[in-house]
This record gives structure tokens, C-alpha cells and sequence, in this order.
């Protein structure tokens, strides 16, 4: 029973205690950069889902045979393995998702959040807790890109994955659209994050 | 020429701002820019770094890549040839020059998980640029960079006696100046219409 | 001398392994791309070349266009893209323009990365349609107010600098077609 | 010579001259430091991300043992409570 809520721990922690985004403030390039609208937001967390995943199943497997000294460049390269397969699986079935996604899928590489779990944790654990750890950082990014991408898509365009949301005659925040949006809605979205945190734990001083 | 080089270096230290307008090295510009000193030595071993990585993805993209028509090796080439030149840099230079190891080489490894390296590669490949104008472009987003997390730094220093709100403390504030440095910066877009 | 052959060893099994798994998968995507590449190019022709349910890839000059042809392979008009930096980055159109060159039928904007609500108005139809059938005898303007002659194109308010940047580039190509012709 | 072929025997050359490079720099670069900073390194995630305000993770581990630093800054080590713990021991 143990190993199951190790494992279950592990999943869980990367949803909310140690979130990539929110707690970790690791992974932020791509997070300010595609999530203006929520369809590139989570197409962007898939992909990185799926090169966590991927990249820290094999990295785990073959721990103990890559040589300290190479570390970092054989990580790499399987990781960019795994990029360049993404990549490419966007461009032939999602071309538009493709396009709009752009210069940053590639760094999803350079992503500190995959080289950093993989180096952390990928490399000195066994691959099943690998696999749950992965799983759970990579869904916690997604769920704060969505919610990023929800807010600024909301107030930027007026719609939510495309269909129309806001009615009467709102202008959209065109800033929301533009880099400047993006600093402010995650600085804020940061403090919202830290208040909810401090009555959660508020409330659990009383509870003892 | 000249004149082309001199457009595209003030194009991507203002307008083209590798941090405020492409968020690259955003994991840095929010860790290290509590101290101007150190943010500008991080700025400057950035840009060395760039400055030479440029040459060397140019090279790479044009005599292997192109030559054997092999696009789909492009970001595993340009990430490994990355990642163990500044290992064997990192190493000549701690070995050589110690003192120059102290102040700038200890970024070094640093540039391997820096996505504006990686991204000003892909970008000098994506525009065709030449040889020259990939060093220039390079130089100037290492130097954008580096205006970017000096002035922050400055900021974050004045933000020291400053009461900030308890829940934005450290990363919320720094966040919101930076939305405040990219509303400036926008201002500026439109200046030099170069490619 | 045993841990350098192993770190070199490892590398490059590593490498390899990545470049072989590549290749095969580039081999199985390419053949859905380059179809979505030349999907996208179709769309766009047959958009701004209406009467064309044909095209052909040619050259004038080093200037590579598409020669487009009606039901009965009539030749009906010429098709090419354009590219050049507006406000922001770059902007890529694609021109249908008479078989005698001196009328544009019709122009789409592929890509633009202009400010958001204010220069990609470029991508609306308001905008574009008003390329249709401008005359070519003489260069298209933009102008403010509504347009008199039937060579200039009415600004996006606010947007000055991207409608005019839609038009240079258009102009230089076509100046460039009709050198070379 | 297929594309398949083409692109193992390139990526072998690179990343053999690379490892090559690698390996001379391991065997002739040598610079003694202190073991603690060797073991700290291997605790520490490595990943040079640059979030803990130190360069990178050789330099955070120097400060560490210098004092000037604190573990809490890394915000990728903080996950793993048996790693902490290593660390602060090998810091008494």
C-alpha cells in the first residue's frame, strides 16, 4: 500500500503544492508566450506533457548507463528527440496550431522545467515514480496555462476556445493580446495564487 | 552593409527585446536580477556566449544541415554541438583563466537551458541571415538581454524599501514592472522596419 | 583511458539512436506536410484567382508565380506571393493579378504578425476586397480619406504604417513582374 | 545512401567529435576543488536554470558551502525531501 501513495503523492504534488508555474516559477517562457488563446495554451501543454513523459520514462530506464560527465548533453539530445517528433506530428495533423505555436515548440528543449525534473528527479528515482512525477508536473503546467490562456483570451478577445463568451458591447482589452498583458495577467494571477494559499493554510492552523 | 548591420543590432536590443517582446530567459530575469552586479556579469556572459554560438549554428545550419538536406536534425544538432561547447568552454576557461571564471564563466552552464540561445539560433536559420549579420544579431540579443535584466535589477534594488503587498512579494512584482518595462518597450515598435 | 571511451560511446549511441528514430519519422510526416503545404498554397489561388480551377508553377524572370487557367485552359491570370516587413515583423500576401497584367483581381494576406486589434485589420475582408480590380497602369496609393481613383486603397485608422507596408510590398513585386516580363 | 543512414552516420560524427572533445577536456582540464562541492553537485538538480539567483549550480553549491546562500532558494531540489536532507548534512 505504501508504494501506491508514494507514487500517488508524487502525482499529486505536481498539481498544486510544487505546480510548475504557480510554486516552482520554473517553465515561464513558454507560458507568457502562446497562451493568448486557450487552443494554443493547451497544445503547448501537451506537447510538453508528452516530452516530459517520454523523455523521463527513457532518462530513468537508462540512468545508470550514461556517464556523469555527458549527462547534460545526452539528456538533451533525447529530449530534443522527442521535440523534433512532437513537432513534426504538429505540422503534418495540426498545421494552423502549428503555425500559431511557432518558434516556441523547439523550446520546449530548453524548457527549465523538463531538463530541471529530469535531471532532479527522472535521474535518481525508478522509473515507475518517474512516470508519476512527470505525469503530474506536466498536467499542473497544463491546468496553469489553461488558466492563464482563459483569462487573457476572455478579456483579450472576448471568446473562450474560439466560441463567443462575452456579449453587449464589450470592447476586448487588446493589451491582453500583447506581451505587456501577459507580464501583468501572470504577476497577478502569482499574488492570486499566494492568497489562496495563505487561507488554505490559515484555515488548517484553526483546524489544530 | 554596414548601415543593414547597425539596423538589425538596434532592431533586436529595442524593439525585437529578447526578454520583453519573444519572454526568453524569463527563469533567469527573475532569479538573478536582484543585484544589478550580478545581473549585468549574467548579461554579459550571455551575450559572449551568444555572440559565439551564432557563428557556430550558422556553420552548422549551412555546411550540414542544408548541404546534406537534413532539416529535421536541425534542433538535436544545434542543442548538442550548444550544450557541449559551453561544457568544454566553461572547462578551458576555469582551467586558463581563473579570474575571468570568478566573475563570467560561472554563467556559462547556465546558457545550455537558456531558451534565448536556442532561440536566436532557430530565428538567424528562420531569416536566412548571413554569417555577419547572425554575429550581429547575436550580439544585440545578448545586449537586449541585458539591458532587460539590468534595468529590472535596478528597480528590484529601489524595491527593497519599498512595502510591496504580501502575496506579490518577490516574482508577482517583478512580473508586473516587467508588464510595465513591455508596455515601454511597444512603445518603441515600429521604429526600424528591418527583417 | 576506459571513462573517455565510454562518455564518447554513450554520446554517440545516443546520437545515433535519435537520428535514426528521426529520419523514420520525418519519413512518415513529410508526405502529410508538404500535402498541407500545397493545400494552403491551392486555397490561397484559387481565392484570389476566381475564374482559375487550374494551376501551373512557372517563372518570369527568377520570380517564381503560378500560371493559372480556366475551365476551357484558358489562361486567366497570374497568381504570386509577397513578402516584407510591416509594423511589427513580416507580412506575407498572396496576389491574383489579369493575365495582361495590368488589373489586380484579387489579394489575401497569409501571415501577419501585426499589433493585435489594430494593424492585422490587414487579414479582414474589408480590407482586401478593396484591392479588387485596382488598375495597374500606375502605382496603388493609400490614401485617409475615401478613395477617388481607381489606384488607391482606403488606411486602416490607426494603422497607417501596415496598410501602407501591404501596399509597398505589393508594388515593388509587381514593378519587378513587369521589368522582367 | 538513404536519408536514414545519411543522418545516423552525421549525427555519429558530430556527437563523436563532441565526446572526443569532452573527454580530452575531463582528462587534461582537471582542477581540484573541494570534495564536498563534487558530492553537493550530485544532490543539487543540475539543471543550471539560473532561478535560485546563482549562476548556475556549481556556483549555487559554492555559495552553499560558503554560506552565503540557502538551500530553500533552489526551487527544483525543494520536491525532494531525502535529497534536503543529504544536503543540509553534507552543509553542517
Amino acid at each position: 500500500m505504501r508504494k501506491i501513495n508514494v507514487l500517488f503523492s508524487d502525482f499529486i504534488k505536481g498539481l498544486w503544492q510544487e505546480n510548475p508555474i504557480f510554486r516552482l516559477l520554473i517553465g515561464m517562457c513558454p507560458t507568457l508566450a502562446v497562451t493568448s488563446q486557450v487552443k494554443n495554451g493547451l497544445a503547448m501543454g501537451l506537447a510538453t506533457t508528452f516530452t516530459l513523459l517520454a523523455s523521463s520514462t527513457i532518462i530513468s530506464i537508462f540512468r545508470n548507463f550514461i556517464p556523469k560527465e555527458v549527462r547534460i548533453p545526452s539528456y538533451i539530445v533525447i529530449i530534443a528527440t522527442f521535440v523534433t517528433i512532437v513537432s513534426l506530428f504538429l505540422k503534418a495533423n495540426f498545421p494552423e496550431i502549428s503555425k500559431e505555436l511557432g518558434p516556441y515548440v523547439p523550446l520546449i528543449i530548453v524548457n527549465c522545467l523538463i531538463l530541471g525534473r529530469q535531471e532532479a528527479f527522472a535521474s535518481k528515482n525508478p522509473t515507475h515514480r518517474a512516470i508519476a512525477d512527470a505525469l503530474g508536473m506536466g498536467i499542473g503546467f497544463t491546468l496553469s496555462l489553461i488558466a492563464l490562456s482563459s483569462v487573457r483570451e476572455v478579456l483579450g478577445m472576448g471568446t473562450l476556445l474560439g466560441h463567443q463568451v462575452i456579449f453587449g458591447n464589450f470592447r476586448p482589452w487588446i493589451i491582453m493580446l500583447t506581451p505587456p498583458g501577459a507580464f501583468l495577467t501572470l504577476g497577478l494571477l502569482l499574488g492570486l495564487v499566494n492568497i489562496i494559499n495563505k487561507a488554505v493554510k490559515n484555515r488548517k492552523k484553526k483546524k489544530q | 552593409m554596414v548601415k543593414e548591420l547597425i539596423l538589425v543590432f538596434i532592431a533586436t536590443v529595442l524593439i525585437n527585446n529578447f526578454v520583453l517582446k519573444y519572454f526568453l530567459g524569463i527563469c533567469p530575469f527573475l532569479g538573478v536580477s536582484d543585484k544589478l552586479s550580478s545581473a549585468i556579469s549574467m548579461g554579459f556572459a550571455t551575450t559572449f556566449v551568444m555572440t559565439i554560438t551564432a557563428p557556430v549554428a550558422w556553420l552548422i545550419n549551412n555546411y550540414i544541415l542544408i548541404k546534406f538536406d537534413l532539416p529535421f536534425l536541425q534542433y538535436v544538432c544545434f542543442i548538442i554541438v550548444i550544450a557541449s561547447l559551453v561544457q568544454f568552454v566553461e572547462m578551458v576557461i576555469k582551467k586558463f583563466f581563473p579570474l575571468l571564471h570568478q566573475s563570467m564563466g560561472i554563467y556559462l552552464p547556465l546558457i545550455t537551458t537558456n531558451c534565448a540561445i536556442l532561440f536566436m539560433t532557430l530565428q538567424l536559420v528562420l531569416r536566412e541571415y548571413s554569417l555577419i549579420k547572425s554575429m550581429v544579431f547575436g550580439f544585440g540579443s545578448g545586449i537586449g538581454f541585458t539591458l532587460a535584466i539590468a534595468i529590472m535589477a535596478s528597480i528590484r534594488e529601489e524595491l527593497e524599501f519599498r512595502d510591496v503587498p504580501e502575496s506579490l512579494k518577490g516574482p508577482g512584482i517583478t512580473l508586473i514592472i516587467a508588464g510595465i518595462l513591455a508596455l515601454i518597450f511597444v512603445g518603441l515598435a515600429g521604429l526600424i522596419q528591418v527583417r | 583511458m576506459k571513462q573517455s571511451f565510454k562518455m564518447i560511446f554513450s554520446l554517440c549511441l545516443i546520437a545515433v539512436v535519435s537520428a535514426v528514430v528521426l529520419a523514420k519519422v520525418y519519413q512518415i510526416t513529410q508526405p502529410a506536410i508538404t500535402a498541407n503545404e500545397k493545400k494552403a498554397t491551392e486555397v490561397a489561388v484559387y481565392k484570389v484567382v476566381s475564374a482559375a480551377n487550374s494551376y501551373k508553377e512557372a517563372k518570369i524572370g527568377e520570380i517564381d508565380i503560378f500560371k493559372c487557367y480556366d475551365e476551357n485552359n484558358k489562361l486567366c491570370g497570374f497568381a504570386f506571393t509577397v513578402e516584407g516587413v510591416g509594423y511589427q515583423d513580416l507580412i506575407k500576401v498572396m496576389v491574383g493579378v489579369s493575365a495582361d497584367f495590368n488589373k489586380i483581381l484579387a489579394i489575401e494576406v497569409l501571415e501577419n504578425s501585426e499589433t493585435p486589434g489594430l494593424g492585422n485589420k490587414i487579414e479582414t475582408p474589408w480590407f482586401e476586397n478593396q484591392f479588387q480590380n485596382l488598375d495597374l497602369q500606375n502605382k496603388i496609393t493609400v490614401v485617409k480619406g475615401v478613395p477617388q481613383k481607381n489606384s488607391e486603397i482606403q488606411a486602416i485608422t490607426g494603422a497607417t504604417i501596415s496598410s501602407e507596408a501591404v501596399v509597398d510590398i505589393v508594388n515593388n513585386k509587381i514593378e519587378e513582374l513587369k521589368k522582367s516580363k | 545512401m538513404n536519408i536514414v543512414l545519411l543522418s545516423a552516420i552525421v549525427m555519429a560524427v558530430l556527437a563523436g567529435i563532441l565526446g572526443a572533445i569532452l573527454s580530452f577536456a575531463y582528462s587534461k582540464l582537471k582542477v581540484e576543488e573541494d570534495p564536498r562541492r563534487e558530492q553537493l553537485m550530485d544532490l543539487l538538480p543540475g539543471a543550471n536554470c539560473g532561478a535560485c539567483g546563482a549562476a548556475s549550480c556549481a556556483d549555487f553549491a559554492d555559495k552553499l558551502i560558503k554560506g552565503e546562500a540557502d538551500i530553500s532558494k533552489c526551487r527544483i531540489s525543494l520536491r525532494d525531501e531525502d535529497n534536503l536532507l543529504k544536503i543540509k548534512e553534507l552543509l553542517k
